[in-house]
């Protein structure tokens, strides 16, 4: 199982803040990623960074079974 | 002696005195505060409010980093930050930052270290609520807004 | 209405909040603030307390002098200075410097420009308690003490 | 009559805030200084500035009768 965290412009977008997949045949963020894309019509994915457990990764790092994968959308706090 | 949280997300007004004792020594003669408010026009357009919304645990993580960046920089700063999520009206505090040293210019240094590294690894949003209209504003240096809906070609923020 | 006064010189505790609401308004969206407080230790001696002095009237003149310097470089930045005189233990703020802009980075700039100015063009001065001793310090770039009953040289700081 | 102001530490090597000159035969700030160099010996003043009514002035400046004239030794505000 994957968990994944959803914000913002794409919380808004798939209408939920969170779901899990299974992550059979899903090996990186990139994999996820196009995943999700064809599952979820999605503009603000594309532009998202990621984040593995609270970390920064980038479209290459693996995801392990159990892992929090948060999209992280353009920040804009301050 | 309580705990002292020096970076936090908090869903209540920033007090900003509370920042200030937190940083605040018998060894520091320069205290610098940035207060981030919440301003009623943006390019000539009128906001209603704005709404916040952080991934709470990783922005506190990320606040952290800053803090850690800056004891890198600068040896003798010390920080605290806190941002506010939720509804904020217009000259609502958003975020609060504040720096001492013993010496001014780190302490002006840091605190506009600080705001920029925020407006590019804390994972917090900000929502516009115009009078026609709603926008999760942002690109990690402010510079582009995407309109839900409109269709962003593939790379061109990256 | 009351009047609100942007340039003071107190004898009393300076309240932050203060400063913050001379300069808040629905069109600005950062605040810094510039705090000096009284550092315990300088150049490795301790000081005790401080003792300052102003010629109050020209003091405030000046500080009015610097808002519109300020003025005149950043036309929306908005400040506001006080300066408390007196006896000042250890941790107690000086000085106070509120500067709000739209803009963050003139709000920094003009803040620290302020700062200089005050150290250079307010009649304002120091003395230092310690405790073997007294000394008023002081030159307009604060890199030289003169103790009292010391000889210097005629030009010596000129 | 001029009006004098000394702070800091001119006040304390004078040991008085404030007097008061007849104006005869002192017509610039550097004349009104050598008369009081002379007068009280002073280190500081040599090395202050100097406000008439107010406003810093240079050492040609002429002092007109009623001026307050206040000598600001180097400041350290802030």
């Amino acid at each position: 199982m994957i968990h994944i965290l959803l914000f913002a412009g794409i919380q808004e977008e798939l209408g939920m803040d969170r779901l899990e997949i299974e992550s059979e045949g899903i090996q990186t963020v990139r994999e996820l990623k196009a995943y999700l894309g064809q599952k979820y019509p999605s503009q603000v994915l594309k532009q998202s960074m990621t984040a593995i457990n609270e970390n920064f990764v980038t479209e290459e790092e693996e995801i392990k079974e159990g892992d929090t994968v948060a999209f992280i959308p353009p920040v804009s706090g301050g | 002696m309580n705990e002292v949280r020096l970076f936090e997300i908090v869903d209540q007004p920033i007090i900003i005195e509370d920042l200030i004792h937190k940083v605040a020594s018998r060894e520091v003669g320069a205290i610098t505060t940035f207060i981030g408010t919440v301003r009623e026009f943006t390019g000539g357009k009128k906001t209603l409010f704005l709404e916040y919304q952080a991934y709470q645990t990783m922005a506190e993580k990320m606040l952290s980093k800053i803090g850690e960046e800056i004891k890198e920089k600068w040896p003798d700063a010390m920080v605290a930050i806190t941002h506010r999520i939720g509804k904020l009206d217009i000259m609502d505090i958003a975020v609060v930052i504040a720096v001492s040293s013993p010496h001014r210019k780190t302490a002006y240094e840091a605190n506009e270290y600080a705001i920029e590294r925020i407006k590019e690894i804390v994972p917090i949003w900000k929502k516009e609520h115009w009078e026609d209209g709603t926008e999760w504003v942002g690109n990690q240096l402010e510079t582009v807004r995407y309109p839900a809906g409109r269709p962003i070609e593939e790379g061109e923020l990256k």
